[in-house]
């Protein structure tokens, strides 16, 4: 997004190409004041702006990928990736508190190789709903993803289903089981785990859809609408429950899990 | 530039078209023992083919693979439903807004009892391809499957399904009925079962599309199947915008059955006729049935909740990491 | 159906206007040898021609409306129906026998008031499902209705949340529920116990559909399709299993009992 | 020809716009004892207005109850909501195709405690009504109670639903996804909830549409609202083909609350302000509260079993037939 160094007192907003001021921008969440478009975040700014303050506490922080296919590039760009993000992989889970209320949360972050989904990102979205089904507590997971990362092959796309039968772990045990698309929410992370959440949550504008526009132009005859995947598209078409300002969503989270969490 | 199914299959063919030829010049020779020169001479071809079928077949590169996976003479859905079961009874509609051809399913009889079997269904001619989108399943057709599911959770029905698909139909109508959600709770579907299951991958086990009706609890593939998470050119493209490196990407991929077996994302691989299940669709679908019996024999005396969690064991350790 | 008097030797199709032979049309199960029309069947003769001969046993044949409403000219009409039909009300049910194999049936006869489904009908329905759960035996109804019995009033409305209620205890019992919609099946009988069934089978053209086709085209906007509100209709939007000829429905509907009937 | 509610209503409308006249006279009245006869003028006015609704609300004939329930001046779901919980979050969309805008529904809090909540929702002006379809309910409606009540099923929430709805949309469109599988969906999945269930009908309890979320462990009815299986129109035009004797039809239905009770249809009646709930949405919405926490209050300690076997058994017994 950022034009110039992050340093800059100013920054343009790559939605509307107007010039902001980087404190306003900051302190309204990086969601632009002019257009409303929430930029994105990093998995750990997220969790210190939706949780209670300090009550992150991370788990499963080792895993990583350890490339079982030898795929073509895909060591050198996994260590490129953890070097620009200081992460060791794309998701990020623990447990977190909403209000003094423990979940169990995982959260993705774009900015590590478009937030694919390997072998290591569906095991703490799995580890969190089991996590969240054995804790009696509910499971809050963010997503931003472009899909499966093709450079673990067919176990990234055993990532659907593993993420997805967890699922079931959370429904089985009656914890509530929340996701939160942010942009963008794509592919094989849209089509297992995230859309079988027990309510949808997303955030204005994020990018929401099964293939890349480019491919769902050439698959369909049909015409493109101008919102298409777009997270207001998905509510129109009865996919997502909400569109929430990112400022509102400790308190329709918190909302959820006192109203969904209570009959236990 | 990877080769297409013509280019690499046209020795062989030709090599066939020959010994046709021979066949049909010793029919009409009258000399008797010309008759029989030519027919030694058929005979020596028919040994050479043969021998290049089982050379061409036994070394298959991962391209030649897909290539083989998608060929449009190898037998499909259909084909095995006839081949594998008695009184199949097609069952239609996802009970929301439509009846999606590209998934194919219903009740039948194996060994004399019910079981639930479901598929893709790719079109032998234009007209059925039309119809059957291509094997491009729409979310009607993972609703249908699901409704199916439920179907064979509720009278304790084991389930069969085969898979064969290039992907999930990726449309704007697709989109807009969700397909991603009707897949994700096709397989949510499938963990959910307490009955036994068994999926078959017959040909192209394409991304979304495949595992979305392949979360079983026996997953078979055939022996020149693939299995990926994405189409080699369409990776080729991403990583290298180049798709004509489809062949390069099928490699990188591993997304053979024997690959998918080693990585133990498999549960097993079904044997193919010599020179592949198309040279022989019945033995194809005997060796099909065979192994589907006997997967399911597998699950006899466990309970329900056995066998659920024998499922979702399976798939939970899916996935290698360092940790 | 008939423009001359049923002893007549020649009758003329409503479907395709051709003149029939009696003779014919009655062996080929009153289905129209020209255009393929399957023409209405009263609930004794489907009876007969379904289930294996002799095997039908009726059960709550004395059950009767009370005219609780005092609905203006009911009591009269219903009279009326009584002595054309020679039944009690729109709905026979008991016991019958597929291929030696029992199961729970219900019935509808359309040249009784339309088939409507008043209390009887309702009452009806909901013994034979659960008979059906009791026994452990598949249960077969037969739809041929315009809906609710309006002459009822709000009681014939519940008939709907009664029938349904009654679906849920099939369910549990793990016994198939096997509905064959035949011309008609619409409105409250379409919107209720009709519609969950297990497998939807149906005849040829019969009309299927919520509303009249008059009240559908005021309400919509849309253009009506050629086939709208026909089975056919139905199977192409997802909400029946199978169009099946009224010749092999006995097939059809033995294998579906021995398929669906034997994980027990 | 059956009166139109602005017939029927208009006395009423002309003495309370005199009152308001001599109102504004004594506003603008100098002299202080002509303000005070124009005074008592207007309260010896509105002591007749206050008696003449008494008498008119206490004898409304089932027409006028017709009315009264479909007057758009009525309370309407929203208002309901609002005034007897607190916190109330909408969730939107089937999970299928589309977001009905006719069915509105989310979680609140009552007491504090989670429930889910829904209802048929009309529109207050034009633009409001196009977007709620009148409260017509499409297919997708139902689709979205049905998968609120899993949820409330999942979380154990209680469930209350407010009926007011002409009836389901039966347009081509709404029978293309159909809706009669939707709404009978919706009241299988009512019949298979282990949490209590209320459904209050506060306005128009059209037929299919209404009972497709009204199948609930208590069901209450305000007391000027009316059930029916039909529209009393619809009713007068198949019975006697003249839409206009809507009066004659709505009196042989029986369709008001009073009836309803007398049949053992509804639970309980809630009694209306004085001149029906538009003339004090907050009193209305206060009984409303009231009666939903008293039946709810009903159900503690009963398992959900019980509370399921209770429900079937109530509507299993609805239905007076000679044997
Ligand atoms: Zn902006
Ligand atoms: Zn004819």
């Amino acid at each position: 997004m950022q034009k110039k160094p992050p340093t800059d007192a100013f920054l343009q907003c790559d939605g509307c190409k107007k010039t902001l001021f980087r404190n306003d921008f900051e302190q309204n969440l990086r969601v632009c004041p002019n257009c409303g478009k929430h930029h994105r975040l990093s998995a750990r700014t997220r969790i210190e702006w939706t949780f209670d303050e300090g009550s992150f506490v991370e788990m499963d922080e080792n895993l990583h990928s350890v490339d079982p296919l030898a795929f073509p590039d895909y060591a050198e760009k996994y260590g490129q990736a953890q070097a620009k993000t200081s992460e060791k992989d794309s998701m990020i889970c623990g447990t977190a508190k909403l209000q003094g209320k423990t979940v169990a949360i995982a959260v993705s972050d774009f900015s590590f190789m478009g937030g694919s989904m390997g072998a290591v990102a569906g095991e703490k979205v799995a580890r969190t709903l089991e996590r969240a089904a054995e804790m009696g507590v509910p499971a809050i997971v963010f997503c931003a993803s472009g899909g499966a990362r093709m450079q673990e092959g067919l176990l990234s796309l055993m990532q659907m289903a593993k993420t997805t039968a967890t699922v079931e772990r959370c429904r089985e045990a009656g914890v509530p089981y929340i996701a939160v698309f942010t942009d963008p929410t794509m592919a094989g992370v849209l089509a297992s785990y995230a859309s079988v959440a027990d309510v949808i949550l997303a955030e204005p504008k994020a990018m929401v859809g099964f293939a890349g526009l480019r491919v769902s132009k050439q698959a369909g005859v049909g015409k493109v609408p101008d919102d298409f995947q777009m997270a207001e598209y998905g509510v129109a078409h009865g996919m997502i429950d909400r569109i929430v300002h990112r400022k509102e969503l400790p308190a329709v989270l918190t909302l959820l899990v006192e109203t969904m969490g209570a009959g236990k | 530039m990877a080769k297409s199914y013509k280019e690499w299959e046209q020795p062989l063919i030709d090599l066939e078209e020959n010994i046709a030829k021979l066949r049909e010049r010793a029919r009409r020779e009258i000399d008797p023992s010309k008759r029989i020169a030519i027919e030694n001479l058929a005979v020596e071809y028919e040994t050479r083919a043969n021998h290049y079928i089982e050379v061409m077949y036994a070394r298959l590169s991962p391209w030649e693979k897909v290539l083989v996976a998608r060929a449009d003479k190898r037998p499909y859905t259909q084909d095995y439903i006839s081949g594998c079961f008695s009184d199949f009874l097609p069952l239609a509609g996802d009970r929301r807004c439509a009846d999606d051809q590209a998934i194919l399913g219903g009740v039948a009889k194996l060994n004399g009892k019910g079981v639930i079997v479901l598929g893709h269904q790719k079109g032998r001619n234009i007209q059925e391809r039309q119809v059957r989108n291509f094997g491009y399943a729409r979310p009607e057709g993972y609703r249908k499957a699901t409704r199916l599911f439920e179907i064979a959770e509720r009278f304790k029905m084991p389930v069969v399904t085969f898979v064969d698909t290039p992907g999930a139909d990726a449309g704007v109508e697709a989109e807009s009925r969700g397909i991603s959600e009707a897949i994700a709770a096709s397989m949510l579907k499938m963990f959910e079962l307490t009955v036994p299951s068994v999926s078959v991958i017959i040909g192209e086990g394409g991304s979304g599309g495949a595992i979305g009706i392949a979360c079983s609890s026996k997953v078979l593939i055939l022996e020149h199947a693939i299995y990926s998470v994405i189409a080699p050119e369409g990776c080729a493209s991403i990583l290298w915008r180049a798709a004509d490196r489809g062949a390069d990407a099928a490699k990188a991929l591993r997304l053979t059955a024997q690959s998918a077996l080693e990585f133990g994302l498999v549960d097993g691989i079904i044997d193919e006729p010599k020179g592949g299940a198309h040279r022989d669709p019945i033995e194809a679908a005997t060796s099909v049935r065979e192994a589907i019996i006997s997967a399911l024999a597998g699950f006899e005396g466990k309970s329900g909740a056995e066998i659920k969690a024998e499922r979702y064991a399976k798939f939970r350790a899916m996935g290698i990491f360092g940790e």
